[in-house]
């Protein structure tokens, strides 16, 4: 099992949830953040005093799949993210040793792949 | 001695009802009533800037709010210098008034309905104010702010004024006379259907389809309504242009149209969605306060009961119904809210006016003069023209010289950081460093 | 020309000081401060809304929110049907009105205290309205919409209005008298005592116990403060009727009943906890312009600043103290504020009252007459009866037919997505898609 | 029989025009005109308070709020004890007023400018607590609570009072005349300039190096401009102590200068950097509204045109330019709008005041008379000094007793928390448990 | 080390945290996120368009333990925020290599427990 | 490649960034948290009645990096961000197994280097 961990652009989350969810993508947790890195800072003015602000608005998803899915899920999430300008982010993928679903209690790659139909 | 060093300061103070130049007469009352309405009317614009700002997204908020607060900027200074002389100065061919005011002067000696020039100036001009800005809730979200404001110096010059000046500064509706006590033409339908033609011409906003337009913070919105609810009272009340029975009469159909069509929203979303939500009340709410502004001093409280609840169905079913299949993006509904709700007043105007309650009215189709609605219904008619053709034209000349839409970039990062430099909120995190003045 | 143009549009403007119906005499002075009061008091409402909204947590803002706007709603549309004319209506044995003003006829040619009769039930309609609004503080995030609507309007007639009838209308209170210049009992003690009873009848919050149930958003609170405190001038010297002396001594009795309850409220904060909150200010002042409401026009100022301390203090000890001993769930404090302030001030009155800035008053103790005390406690325990016998009846009937809480998943997830379908924020992060209109 | 009632409840309203004390003559509409301007300028100071709270970080936005809440309290107390005497009592040697007043003794049978006394005593109150509320602009984010307490209530004693009466009261400005119409130099320079002496004394914020010191909700800043604008109306148009043509041309003329110096604010940010702020177009109209405070009633509306335009400069480059080469800390520009604005409005009523539209005024440098631009200075410079003096020598006294700044690391964690115990918004997550009362 | 990271329902936290707190575990970390998976989305309204809004709030509570406590919490987790509804969330575990206490230095899992009570 | 995740004090974040930056480190994702351990909770009061809340506001900072760099930046903001009262934060440090530049597409180490200055 690993976990996906891509930082987008706040405007791209909708396209790219469409995208993944057309893959049949539909488990994931996303989060607000702030970063930082190349790209350069927002112009900000404060009466009359301009500001640069370096950690701009970005979207954190987090999707834990099972292995065979990661090279797919990063095509994804990369082609529908992209922009071509620095600031697109970061997918980061590293490991998951366990996965538990708390409604049923089941463990593994069960806990994050979808039941059979009759189960729900 | 106090006294006597306070009416040195105060000067007229000791001489009540005589004005400045001499001018006597007027009551302190009905100088008051008018220039604290005109107040209330003043606070509706920051309201609404509330009102609408609350339902774009959090990226659009602080651009969404400037369009109604340079709105203030824009047709106060427009006011002073041309508006008002153009709506309210001599008749010329029942189309325009002349230039007898401009720069406001002869303002000074003027009375205007027995009150103080000046206390007429103010009271129309917070009118003006707010019509410019109920249009930018059918653009916010997308449009240009540089074109935005030479939009609305141009539109209140060449169809708010000669709209005022026809339907209140004696030209060819006045004279018909097409009754529209507080607005409901001159403001509302003007505003509503020059939004929907703007907002045809720049097009829908780009974001509709992966993610929903929704309000990012209701609270704000609910603060809005009630500030212009609040002011609305001014608004409406007001125009009677004299603390008097008729002032209270409007006041009282002020409030019952605003109640009615929020119930009767309140009905049709339980009806169509079961549920009654709290943004529903509100937009009823302000459905019904433009549905009675027209009429709000020529009918009875029992018709203003009427007029509030179809009102409140109509306009619900425009923003809710209509809308979506006619699939035009009037962002924060100016149109359906006030350009609907505006044609119904103006017609319902012409339906249940009475002489009863207002001698200086007319009676309408429930009172057997089927004539009214034909006059109401030519002053709809004359609005829709004039705003159709006005921002065709106004719109299709800035886009000449201006892009009249942000690019798509900043449309998409969201207007209040590219166009103003401006974060709404900011939480606990975030750094930078100023740039020193150069 | 254009003062014809005009003159012939708002009719009566050159004839100030001639109602519509003829009724001549009354002083636009005196119109434009109770019409505009009223338009102060209504602000109240919107207000309140903010003020206990930003007191639920985030989950339940628009819920809060929409329960003070349906009272608008509900309250004005009862008022103007029977509520009016069951308060102010020909006295019946001294305990409700007759049907003389059913659905507002007659209204148009009444003169009530030298006011156009439409001015009288729109500024009385405002009073009526918050009142309703205010018991909702003591069972939001948890009570059921549909329940709630009932419950107000079957409240507002069956113990608003015979107590507005008993106290103002010419019924027992009022002939007895038992003083209430601006609804201390009516308004006050009616809704503080009928919200206590509702928040017993529906039993407490589930959640207080593993996450404290505390403000979400601090600002909105003191913004509704704000505009309260503002209301309240218009509701307290509004209730001169008239702009005159006595108006601005309640203006000026309210102001530092306020400030002194606040400053009570700061102190008490500061010797039971070592700090001193900005809400406890805002609720501090609260409970001073409750506390005066009954005695602002009977009092001198300095009466004023005891009966803010006094009043700011017995406050802080329901609030902060009693409350969590009797371990009740009186969510934003009605009965705290509204309820015991309300007592107070209506006890204060008969201490406090002199003829000697109101002629139309009454001695209290203070001046010699133990029996205004009497009087007052006798209004205090009727309305209170009533309140709680009313509540009670009108809770256990609703029961009947609907749930008067929402279910406990609804209670968990928040009403404001449960019951309203809307969610008051939204940060960058949310995605959807609008289902077709079916 | 029910009016009968009525009239036996209240009293006076049969006999208009006549006082409780039995003075004869004072107009009702004048009466509510003040009176409502009153409560007007009352909404200030909470407008005030959001303005300020929206533009601070988001962990001292309560503290920022408190400061403006407790000024109401304070000054409302210190007002109807000693301020008002001071102010207005008889004078002594053109400095201050005697004790004929204390404790508001013998207002009741006072007619002041032809008002009754409470009138006068309410208006002038209210600005009594905006300029202490306004000083904190200076200084939040880092002043003591218990410290700024103290310090406002002997600032209003010390340095307003005096001010108050030399300008207004028949002090030596009164008799000069130096003119202030509605509190350019008694409200504005005094505070603004008592904002920078207290800004300098206590050092700049900790923060400012790592990260920068911008707003934390600027709609709740916008909302607070709003109503501080709406209020602005009662505060100049009210100064007229009557509802006359002169009230209207301070209205008129409040209107222009605000949307002026927005104009004025829009264009030099344009030009310097390229983006026109939301929070500029708000920030230049307060420059604005404190520029034309002093002229509003002595100017024509074509002056305050230019009055608002240079206004609107000025403040722009104090507060955007010069602030950040001098490199102090005047954290919310209170001296930047305030006190630049104030010193220009008070020269520019010596330059454009002009008897024609005020008899009691006088005519400045354009129409003549370069000796009132002589006198404006001699305000401006004793306000100034009496400004420097009285608040150094209160801040020395003060910090003897107290320090006057809180800990850093209080600071650092945020005024909202370590000084009042309250977190301003509340997310989902908050859990916690309540401490028995002990 | 493991790092436990739960998503659950946001009215949980209060709870889970109470039970968390009993087996003696206070150190945590918590995130407002939102998320989807398997439950149906939330019904929201504006005038009169019915919206389907699919990322719905959730909580994430992370905490880094040592090993022996993974199950036991894992378990606790489990029972406190378990309603038998879809969407109640889901637990990941992963590895952690190292730690750090920012105020003493402390490393690895000496970081994460509580030192003596004489220390403090 | 490691996954530096340190929990801080919020209003540590500009002296640990300004650190950070003075490093060559630029690249960081920044998320607002709230936590809890052995600080004492923070007394709030709400009319008079005194609440004790335990979940304390903190900044999360995760960065990226290369395995040599993972001692430095662990030293640096140690250093950065304490001030020797309890609750100064941790740092939990894991492994991350690949990393994808979303604009470009660069896998691995180049995914979070700085590229040369003429491809930017
Ligand atoms: N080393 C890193 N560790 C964690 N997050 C990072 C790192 N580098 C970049 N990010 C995240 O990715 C976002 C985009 O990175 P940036 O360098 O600006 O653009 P690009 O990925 O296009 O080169 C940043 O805002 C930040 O949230
Ligand atoms: N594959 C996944 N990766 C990351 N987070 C997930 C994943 N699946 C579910 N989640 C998180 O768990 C929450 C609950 O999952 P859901 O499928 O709706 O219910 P359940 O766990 O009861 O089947 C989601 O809202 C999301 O935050
Ligand atoms: N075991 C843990 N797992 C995850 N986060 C933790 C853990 N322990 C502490 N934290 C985080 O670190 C912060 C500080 O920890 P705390 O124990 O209060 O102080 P200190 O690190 O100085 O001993 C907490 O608020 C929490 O966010």
């Amino acid at each position: 099992m690993k976990k996906i961990e891509a930082l987008i652009r706040p405007q791209k989350l909708g396209e790219v949830k469409e995208a993944l969810n057309k893959l049949g993508i539909s488990g994931m947790t996303v989060t607000e953040v702030v970063g930082c890195g190349r790209q350069k800072g927002q112009k900000e003015i404060y009466r009359g005093i301009e500001y640069e602000i370096n950690l701009l608005p970005k979207v954190k998803i987090e999707i834990v799949t099972v292995d065979e899915k990661v090279e797919e899920i990063i095509k994804i999430i990369s082609e529908s993210a992209r922009t071509g300008a620095i600031g697109d982010g970061k997918i980061f993928i590293s490991d998951v040793l366990d996965a538990v679903r708390i409604r049923t209690g089941e463990r593994g790659t069960a806990a994050i792949t979808s039941p059979k139909e009759g189960e729900r | 001695m106090k006294k006597k060093f306070l009416s040195l300061l105060f000067g007229l103070i000791l001489l009540p009802n005589l004005s400045l130049a001499g001018e006597p007469g007027y009551n302190p009352g009905d100088v008051t009533f008018v220039l604290l309405s005109a107040a209330l009317v003043f606070l509706m614009t920051p309201g609404l800037a509330l009102f609408y700002g609350g339902m774009v997204r959090r990226k659009n908020v602080l651009n969404t709010v400037a369009m109604s607060f340079i709105a203030i900027v824009v047709v106060s200074l427009q006011w002073i210098l041309i508006g008002y002389t153009l709506s309210f100065g001599n008749d010329i061919k029942g189309i325009i008034g002349d230039f007898s005011y401009l720069g406001l002067k002869n303002v000074m000696d003027l009375t205007v309905s027995n009150l103080p020039g000046y206390v007429f100036v103010v009271f129309q001009l917070m009118f003006a104010i707010i019509t410019a800005a109920i249009i930018s809730g059918s653009v916010v979200e997308r449009m240009s702010f540089a074109a935005w404001i030479v939009f609305i110096a141009l539109w209140t010059t060449l169809v708010y004024d000669p709209l005022a000046h026809m339907v209140w500064g004696g030209g060819i509706l006045f004279n018909l006379p097409a009754l529209d006590f507080a607005g409901g033409t001159v403001v509302h339908i003007s505003s509503g259907v020059s939004g929907l033609v703007a907002a045809l011409i720049l097009g829908k906003r780009k974001e509709g389809e992966n993610a929903p337009l929704m309000p990012h913070n209701l609270p704000l919105t609910i603060l809005g309504a009630g500030l212009l609810w609040f002011g609305w009272f001014g608004f409406n009340a007001g125009s009677a242009l004299a603390a008097n029975n008729l002032a209270a009469l409007a006041f009282i159909n002020t409030n019952t149209s605003a109640v009615m069509a929020a119930l009767a929203w309140a009905l049709a979303e339980w009806l169509h969605r079961r549920k009654v939500t709290v943004l529903g009340i509100a937009t009823g709410a302000v459905a019904g306060l433009v549905a009675v502004t027209p009429a709000a001093g020529f009918v009875t409280p029992t018709s203003s009961v009427f007029i509030g609840l179809v009102g409140g169905v109509l306009v619900y079913i425009a923003v809710g119904i209509l809308k979506a299949k006619l699939n035009y993006d009037d962002s924060l509904d100016a149109f359906g809210c006030h350009g609907v709700g505006g044609i119904w007043g103006a017609i319902a105007t012409g339906i249940f006016a009475t002489k009863a309650v207002n001698p200086a009215g007319a009676d309408g189709v429930l009172y057997g003069n089927f004539g009214q609605l034909l006059n109401q219904l030519a002053g709809v008619g004359l609005a829709i023209v004039l705003a159709v053709v006005g921002t065709v034209i106004i719109l299709k000349l800035i886009g000449i010289f201006l892009p009249l839409r942000v690019k798509d970039e900043a449309e998409s990062i969201g207007l209040d950081i590219t166009v103003h430099g401006e974060d709404a909120y900011k939480d606990l995190i975030f750094t930078g460093k100023s740039v020193p003045f150069s």
